[in-house]
């Protein structure tokens, strides 16, 4: 690579790129590290923690749409204690950033979860799923409530010094109204959008394709939606974005970017290229090259309306 | 377990529903077990998004085959591949068959398509085993009986062999084997491995069997793909633990 | 045809079958009806009429994207009073049902045009578009409104004595909430979904790649979406439901009646196949003739949860 | 104007990026004027979603030709289908050029791929009508002469023929055209027609335009193709109501 400055701050939070793989989508970074480096990417995002492991909705997870999936996988997860044990040791062999997700039913949860966390050297943020919509007890109620993201924000910010990132619900009519809130809260950053409610039907015999009825849209059919929510945020709200939905290739990362972005997540592409990530890093890259961008920060928000 | 573009080398129509390919891999020292599936991208575009699971049905020197049938839009985008084109493919994955074990004949039970991973599972079995089939299918048009040996046929429509399920003439052959010791080795659609299992189960029968699910990834990191354990609480993971299970581990 | 019945009931209004065309995707009927027998469909819902002609956004006003499109049309139509002079006497000729979308700026606008509509014996029902997403004045901020939602129907209904279908915004938390109000206030039904809030990018000049900078997402892609929200309404609020999003073929007119449509519009797919809806009309009675329903209305919200 | 489903009777690459596609027409009586187009499915599935939209280039007892640069991913898919596929077809849609008139000659200004509809233009035009052809392309290779008649070329970089833009080229003619009288039709980038617009305009001389512009439906019920007019306010549907317009009826 040449000398283009490739890294971005979002907040506090500095990050050698600004590719990130998203939450759920890369496992804790174990089985996708056989397949693509992932030292060369900004960092990773855990699956969602809670303090208790959780296992999971049973079966039929998925179904593929047209351009997209849903998914109810409903948070398995192998709980904080384990996570620590288990995964942090393997991690740190990665030498790549670390961000914690974690999702919870409960305020307390949350903070108990950031607390025991904390004291992880090896995690450089915490992300705060407020938004899962696969969750019963909290999650879709938590993410549409205003007032409940600003006592969460709040709450975690105050369990720890890191920084604290707040993952939106794209299920809301002012997505902008969510992040104000975070930001006056004292959250460092928001990633948006988390999956769409959606829902298919087996019509022969009338049952939801998905067991938990219904699920999280995602991939390419949500990128439009997507985007359309990190250009709102950055129209009306001062507060670095990460954006996630639907990104499948450079082109895409690069036109979040120009929206609004400070970094991007990609989900839904390493099911089906797990390279993605560093290519899209390659292909920031020649595109900063193409068109003498000197640092991919020039870029964030650069939209001409 | 890698990601790889392989030429098509051939593509064959085996029967009216029923197709074979095979690709030119670039490594023939490749270590693949029977059983084992790779996850293959049909477009290099958005549609169909997921890559399609198919198992490794055989591998010789450096060509990879598959079989399939054409079952939706992905695998009849494959039907219609040319020969030259490459495709995306993730593989191998997940656990395959295990070949060893105390037994002398390996018994296939296979219902319709399930048979794509046994032409592979033959090659490898060792030569002192030896292999009977039993292979299960609708109707006569769909009997596939490509690289299987010593074959029972049953259709479901009586057009070709046994008249019944695959399940009921393995039964109705158990006989035969009484002095023989044997491990089943078993794939087809999961009411038929719920039969099997039972049977296997109550008659204390090594038995493996290779089952299947939706997948995402195929690789075990969205957890798309669980299967219940048959003891304890909580999931394994069809494309990671399995495909390839013992019939006593997992609730069909 | 055989002797399956596909008549549905609206509320108050009958047709012959749940097949519709939905607004903005067929014009007023016209260039269409060379290529498809509007006869044999339940009905056609006209282009948003405003009081007023309105000329429509710049180019460039729509964009492909994965599985879908963005428009920002911008609502342009030929206004009431040319509607009832130019458009009336050919919409005659074509032996459907003919339902009036209405889409307007200000409470006493949607009033107004009601009135003037209802004198037209033509007209079978309104369809009030209260979610248009690209029509600064009003539209999106109606149609996340809840009061203005309810205060609408209210008056609309009270103006005209045909049945009144409120078109819901797909861009809010609960859409069932807004049903709720829609049945409150008298409204015989709802349909669901207007397109979702989308963009896109030029990653070469930074621009957005539609000149009003967001448009309407539609198509195949937000089907679950659509799905999902037919789904919670139908779970939660009686009133008659309109399905719409993403339909392409008879498979999925089936799947949106069993999520709990009683009707269902054709959108995006008129552009790709014009006689799509009578295709799907002969779909849907094969359907029910080899699974042996009698009544398509057997079927409304036949889910097995 | 219909929908049909028309055989692919034959594939040709023109140049590095230029294909000629023809279709076996269903009936040889159709009436077709140059400058029309149609809007083509090139795929049976949701990717890509919509139709393409492709000017008639010729049309010859019962058989159609498109004449097509690969741009993206639809006009690739199409550069790939096969002799015997089926390709689903809208049209003939829109307004196409008009061959009436009072001018002994035909001057046609082709930029790029806009030479597209000018073959059937010359197979339909009077016999008594004279016929020139200016084509500007970016280089040699991209200089495609397929059925045009008494070429001057022009290449932006200078690689064959005049060194500059075809408007350049044509005006750097104009002297030639003095004594004749002349009527332009014109097909490229909306720069190359702004430029031309300008020089007709100001020299009142008759000229036809074809405008380009993204659509969804290509027959006037979506309203995605809006230009505006020149005079007056309001939009025109380029599928509609052109997409042949004359020179000085819109805004481009
Ligand atoms: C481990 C494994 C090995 C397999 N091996 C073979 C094989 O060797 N030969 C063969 O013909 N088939 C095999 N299958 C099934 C094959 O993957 C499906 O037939 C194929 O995915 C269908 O894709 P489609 O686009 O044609 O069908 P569609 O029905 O259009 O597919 C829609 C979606 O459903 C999924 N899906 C549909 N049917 C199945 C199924 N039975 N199993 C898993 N996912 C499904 C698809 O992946 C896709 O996401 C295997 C499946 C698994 C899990
Ligand atoms: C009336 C008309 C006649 C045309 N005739 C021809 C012809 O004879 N030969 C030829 O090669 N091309 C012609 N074009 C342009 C051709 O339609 C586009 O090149 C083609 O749609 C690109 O599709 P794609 O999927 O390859 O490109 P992509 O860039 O992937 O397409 C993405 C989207 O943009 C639209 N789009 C992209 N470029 C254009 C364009 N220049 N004009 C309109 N829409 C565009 C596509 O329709 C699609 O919706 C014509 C366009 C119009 C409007
Ligand atoms: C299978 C799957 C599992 C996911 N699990 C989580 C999760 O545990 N926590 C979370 O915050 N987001 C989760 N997500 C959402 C993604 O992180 C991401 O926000 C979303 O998929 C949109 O991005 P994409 O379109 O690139 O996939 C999951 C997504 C998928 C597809
Ligand atoms: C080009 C276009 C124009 C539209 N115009 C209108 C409109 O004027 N009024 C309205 O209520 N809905 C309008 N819609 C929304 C559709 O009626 C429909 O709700 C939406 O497209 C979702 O359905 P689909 O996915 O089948 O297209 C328009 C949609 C499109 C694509
Ligand atoms: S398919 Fe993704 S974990 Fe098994
Ligand atoms: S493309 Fe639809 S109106 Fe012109």
């Amino acid at each position: 690579m040449t000398g283009i400055d490739l890294s971005v701050n979002v907040g506090k939070l500095k990050l050698k790129n600004p590719v990130l793989l998203a939450s759920g989508t890369n496992g804790y970074g174990n089985e996708i590290s056989n397949l693509t480096d992932l030292s060369k990417l900004g960092g990773i995002v855990t699956k969602s923690l809670s303090l208790k492991p959780r296992k999971g909705n049973p079966p039929q997870r998925i179904v593929e749409t047209s351009s997209g999936m849903l998914n109810a996988i409903g948070l398995a997860n192998v709980g904080v204690e384990s996570f620590v044990k288990e995964k942090i040791p393997f991690l740190k062999e990665l030498n790549t950033t670390l961000i914690c997700n974690i999702a919870a039913s409960s305020i307390e949860e949350y903070v108990e979860c950031t607390k025991i966390l904390t004291a992880e050297e090896l995690i450089s943020a915490f992300e705060i799923n407020v938004s899962c919509p696969n969750v019963k007890e909290g999650g879709l109620e938590f993410g549409n409530d205003l007032n409940a993201v600003g006592r969460i924000t709040e709450k975690v910010k105050a369990a720890t010094n890191k920084p604290i990132i707040i993952k939106l619900s794209p299920n809301v009519s002012r997505i902008s109204d969510f992040a104000k809130v975070v930001k006056q809260e004292g959250g460092d950053a928001v990633s948006a959008i988390n999956t769409l409610v959606g829902t298919a039907f087996n019509i022969w015999t009338k049952k939801p394709k998905i067991k938990n009825v219904t699920g999280g849209l995602s991939g390419p059919a949500i990128k439009p939606v997507a985007l359309a929510k990190v250009f709102e945020i950055s129209r009306n709200i001062q507060i670095p974005i990460i954006g996630i939905g639907g990104i499948m290739n450079w082109q895409d990362a690069i036109e979040f970017i120009i929206a609004g972005s400070t970094a991007i997540q990609l989900g839904t592409v390493n099911f089906i290229n797990p390279n993605a990530g560093v290519e899209i890093v390659e292909g920031i890259n020649a595109f900063c090259e193409k068109t003498s961008v000197g640092k991919i920060s020039d870029l964030i928000a650069s939209y001409q309306i | 377990m890698k990601q790889s573009k392989l030429k098509i080398d051939s593509i064959e129509k085996l029967e009216s529903n029923t197709f074979l390919i095979s690709l030119k891999s670039n490594q023939s020292n490749e270590v693949i077990t029977p059983g084992q599936f790779y996850n293959i991208k049909v477009s290099d575009n958005d549609f169909p998004l997921l890559r399609r699971p198919f198992s490794i049905c055989d591998f010789i020197n450096d060509r990879l085959y598959f079989m399939f049938d054409i079952h939706g839009e992905g695998t009849k985008m494959l039907s219609q591949k040319r020969i030259g084109e490459e495709l995306d493919l993730l593989g191998p994955l997940g656990n395959g068959f295990d070949l060893s074990g105390d037994f002398d004949t390996a018994i296939i039970i296979a219902g319709g398509i399930g048979a794509a991973p046994f032409p592979y599972l033959i090659r490898k079995m060792p030569e002192n085993k030896n292999v009977v089939s039993f292979l299960g299918a609708k109707s006569k048009s769909a009997v596939v009986k490509y690289g299987l040996k010593k074959i029972f046929i049953s259709t479901d429509d009586g057009s070709e062999g046994f008249h019944g399920n695959v399940v009921h003439l393995f039964k109705s052959k158990i006989l035969d084997f009484v002095d023989k010791k044997i491990k089943i080795y078993a794939c087809g659609p999961t009411p038929m491995l719920i039969s099997l299992q039972e049977f296997v189960i109550q008659n204390k029968i090594d038995c493996q069997i290779s089952t299947e699910c939706s997948m995402a990834c195929g690789f075990g990191i969205c957890q798309g793909c669980p299967i219940e354990k048959s003891s304890g609480d909580g999931y394994l993971l069809v494309c990671k633990d399995g495909p390839v299970f013992n019939a006593n581990a997992v609730k069909l």
